[in-house]
């Protein structure tokens, strides 16, 4: 097991304290057992609050984007694995600026039925929520199932533009609704080539070969849509954008945003050789590439491989997406 | 009559069984999904019975105290379901000091009500759901509960194997599941197993 | 070879063209053989440049580092090789806004021999330059040997405050002296968990078992001091820091910084895990840490591992550290 | 007389032998280094290699040609100084259609000293200016240069192997370096015979 650890059920709690350690501008633990990040400095009375929640593993994905015009709050569950209930309603009341709260997050069944049962916990307490839910992996489900796909990086950009309108003001239903334009926005799709290595597990979530990538594999090692022999950068970006370009139509005139995202181990130098060919082709087709992402954005820990997110944009949706945000691992000025 | 005091020694055979089968149960998961449950049910079964000793005599507040001991450890959907279904058999029996086993019935259909509530699936997908909807329907015509309980799990878990998943990341391999165990019934078997003392 | 790329002879080209297709607002492209890499806004007139250089397979060293506040342009090698004096001379020449230039880069062979060719180079078309080597990594030299030591993460900290002293208009003498400052007040140390691939090479550059650890490791691959089954991370985090202050003096009232660093692979989690050590230490010792950093500032492409490097502040390098800088991996505003 | 069609004839040697022994200075460099020395040498001597049918007439000019080809391709250590040492030469060289064996020796030890002042070293630090410097001295007194020049930077690669390396990341394993060849010296047994043809 190649990891840096030091008891194995600690992971999750020691990432948190040095987090919160190196960043005690930006980030605060809150909650009785610690598994909720707050702003440190809170969002002014009267602005939508934003939360968000799931697995440990993933970061920056999800606690990292607590920040201004980002999240307000987010529930830490352990490797993997969905927060509970109580952390997630802890998330939810130090988010509560008085104005409501959306719930934001990924659809995945553990994460959806605690953020409901924390919804019945805190409506007793008289905070109003709303949810949306990313469901952006193309490979997880047909169009015609699209809403039972599950979220994967497309949430990076509903953090920023949800983040950005509740930043500029708008209530909870403008937030909300903008939040869900962003998500229907986003279309992403993974390709793996080694597993990562759950904490509390000790051995790697899968076996791959030396020579091979899995096409749509799951950001917890789930099986993707197609294993074969390693294939060229050129090869798999193209791949990649067609599989979203079938779900999501981008032609001339269009504005889009594109992330290149590394899932772990994939070195920046290979993200930009993909992005390269995504950038090109986009600009064929007549789009504009505005404010590309390529880095680790949503992470599997070490997982070797690589995501795309396509988010098509209207003037509204560039507008937030550019506004001013600041976390320890996303600034925009 | 079941009572608390079984409540009890049964939570401790869970334990051990759990403990016994996480293994298999991750690897049943890891197939076709996040290989998870394993672990799910050794912490929810650890939590529970670490809380045995301390369990209210009454049988419902006793059922409540182990679906919240589970989820403050495990909120998978597994860990998040039975959880749930605990709740509502809970709500059901409170106020008593015990259940008889002619009970059982509609106490298992409150809880796949509220459990179908909470995770927005149907009867018949595939799921644990139709472990304890076997169970239910099989228990209002038996002598012995227990035997009864186990076989209507273990049959509805065969019966189920020649059918596509349908919920959680599994159901996007919708043939390839076909001849698998849904990890959610094989581990309701084990965990009906257990709780008699199979 | 668990890595995405086309013609493994294309590596680099490649990845420049995509980091300046994606960031065209901070990098382009320049020299004859577009191995250069300049700001895509310049300087002002007068104000001193500052070049770097040295081998691909870094990012965000060295190239990432181009922008405002930070490096003025920067010549790219291959893979872990050393560019050639004629590429370190079109940086030069283009980072010079007529105040001279800093040649800031590690301590290398192949680099020095070439900066140094290239400063013979430059001198006949009057750029004034001088140099500052980074030599920084301890466990490559023991402290008599000090200066024959190789340049590792802490070139980081003097790429941001020679930056922020030359955007601030110290003249050539002044930007150069701080610089040394920097360097003089930079330890660092790595430890590597598994190996990186070159791609010319096509195979990891070291074999190391399973369950092995191996510090002091160069960010090459070279060999280190000892290699030992993996420990806990609190155990590595002691070491490391232990090797750096047997080198370097911090105590009570001391103000420093402190990058823990991903060679690559190693996730935030774990790096973070790492810091929470680091910053509870140094704060026993009664030291403050100013700015931590943590997270991938000097890579090894996919290596698994991790680097700590102590900077240790005065007055004057801790207002440096802190003003504002702006390029694709780093903003401090 | 050594002119430039011997050195064209040369310089394709050199690239069969480098193609050919490759992975085995790669290796020799790796085991306390970074492993690029063949890497370097095979880039380097394709490169020059490729210039052969346009070098120019002039013999000192021809050799200036060679370092700009091989320091074009290749940066590192070994590359650097070789291109460092034949520009040296060059000059020596300058304006004349070849050389004569018995200049060899003044024509390396113009090398050895610009390859020092480039390198910040000394001679008798086990690198590849120790190779020369032997070469320089034995080529004084011979009558078959050509098998001297080989046997002199094989004696000098076998009698520093007992010493510690001085140079790069070799150093800091002081101990463990010795018994090993360095690897520059290896090479440059292997560049000698090769140019010469043995
Ligand atoms: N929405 C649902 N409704 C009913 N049962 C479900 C549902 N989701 C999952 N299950 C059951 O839970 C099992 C998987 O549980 P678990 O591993 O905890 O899921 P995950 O890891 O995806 O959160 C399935 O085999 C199924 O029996
Ligand atoms: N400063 C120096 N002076 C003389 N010879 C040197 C020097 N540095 C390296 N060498 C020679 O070059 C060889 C290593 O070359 P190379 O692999 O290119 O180095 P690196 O990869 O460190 O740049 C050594 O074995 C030695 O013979
Ligand atoms: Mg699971
Ligand atoms: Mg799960
Ligand atoms: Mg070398
Ligand atoms: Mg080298």
């Amino acid at each position: 097991m190649k990891k840096i650890l030091n008891d194995p059920e600690a992971y999750v709690d020691e990432t948190l304290a040095g987090l919160c350690a190196a960043h005690p501008e930006t980030y605060r633990l809150v909650g009785e057992e610690g598994r909720a990040v707050a702003r440190t400095t809170p969002g002014r009375d009267g602005k939508v609050g934003i939360v968000s929640g799931g697995g440990s593993g993933h970061l920056p994905v999800f606690t990292g984007y607590v920040g201004a015009g980002l999240l307000d709050a987010c529930a830490i569950g352990d490797v993997f694995a969905s927060p509970t209930s109580e952390q997630m309603a802890d998330a939810i009341r130090v988010a509560d600026r008085g104005a409501g709260v959306l719930r934001l997050y990924g659809n995945y069944g553990g994460d959806v039925m605690n953020f409901d049962m924390a919804g019945d916990l805190v409506e007793i307490e008289d905070i109003e929520t709303t949810t949306v839910l990313l469901a952006d992996d193309v490979a997880s489900a047909p169009p015609e199932e699209a809403e039972k796909r599950r979220g994967v990086a497309g949430m990076v950009y509903a953090f920023k533009i949800a983040g950005a309108a509740a930043e500029a003001g708008l209530d909870l239903a403008g937030v909300t609704r903008v939040a869900q334009k962003t998500a229907d926005a986003c279309r992403s799709v993974g390709a793996a080539l080694s597993s990562c290595t759950v904490p509390q597990a000790g051995k790697p979530t899968f076996e791959i070969g030396e020579d091979e990538m899995e096409m749509g594999m799951g950001i917890h090692g789930e099986p993707g849509v197609w294993r074969d022999t390693l294939r060229p950068a050129d090869a798999i970006a193209e791949e990649m954008l067609d599989r979203l370009l079938a779900d999501i139509e981008i032609g001339g005139g269009d504005r889009v945003s594109v992330l290149v995202n590394s899932l772990g181990a994939t070195p920046h130098e290979e993200l930009y050789i993909l992005y390269r060919n995504v950038h090109a082709r986009l600009k064929a087709a007549g789009a504009e590439v505005v404010m590309p992402l390529v880095g680790r954005y949503a992470t599997s820990m070490e997982m070797t491989g690589v995501s795309f997110t396509l988010c098509k944009l209207d003037a509204e949706l560039e507008g937030y997406l550019k506004a001013p945000c600041d976390c320890a691992f996303w600034i925009v000025k | 009559m079941i009572t608390v005091a079984d409540l009890r020694a049964a939570s401790l055979r869970l334990r051990d069984a759990m403990e016994a089968e996480a293994d298999a149960l991750n690897a049943a998961d890891g197939a076709l999904g996040d290989g998870d449950l394993g672990v799910t049910m050794r912490r929810g079964s650890r939590a529970v019975a670490e809380k045995a000793e301390d369990l209210p005599e009454d049988f419902g507040m006793a059922l409540m105290a182990c679906a919240q001991a589970f989820t403050k450890v495990s909120a998978s959907s597994y860990g998040t379901l039975l959880a749930t279904g605990l709740m509502a058999a809970a709500k059901e029996a409170k106020g008593r000091e015990g259940i008889d086993p002619d009970e059982l019935p509609a106490l298992l259909d409150a809880a796949v009500t509220k459990m179908m509530a909470r995770g927005k699936a149907e009867l018949r997908g595939k799921t644990v759901l139709d472990s304890l909807d076997a169970m239910a329907r099989a228990l209002t015509r038996t002598d012995d509960p227990a035997a009864t309980a186990v076989q209507a799990a273990e049959d509805a878990q065969v019966a189920f194997r020649s059918k596509p998943a349908t919920v959680g990341r599994a159901r996007i391999f919708g043939e390839k599941s076909v001849g698998m165990d849904d990890p959610g019934m094989l581990a309701m078997t084990k965990i009906v197993k257990a709780l008699t003392g199979r």
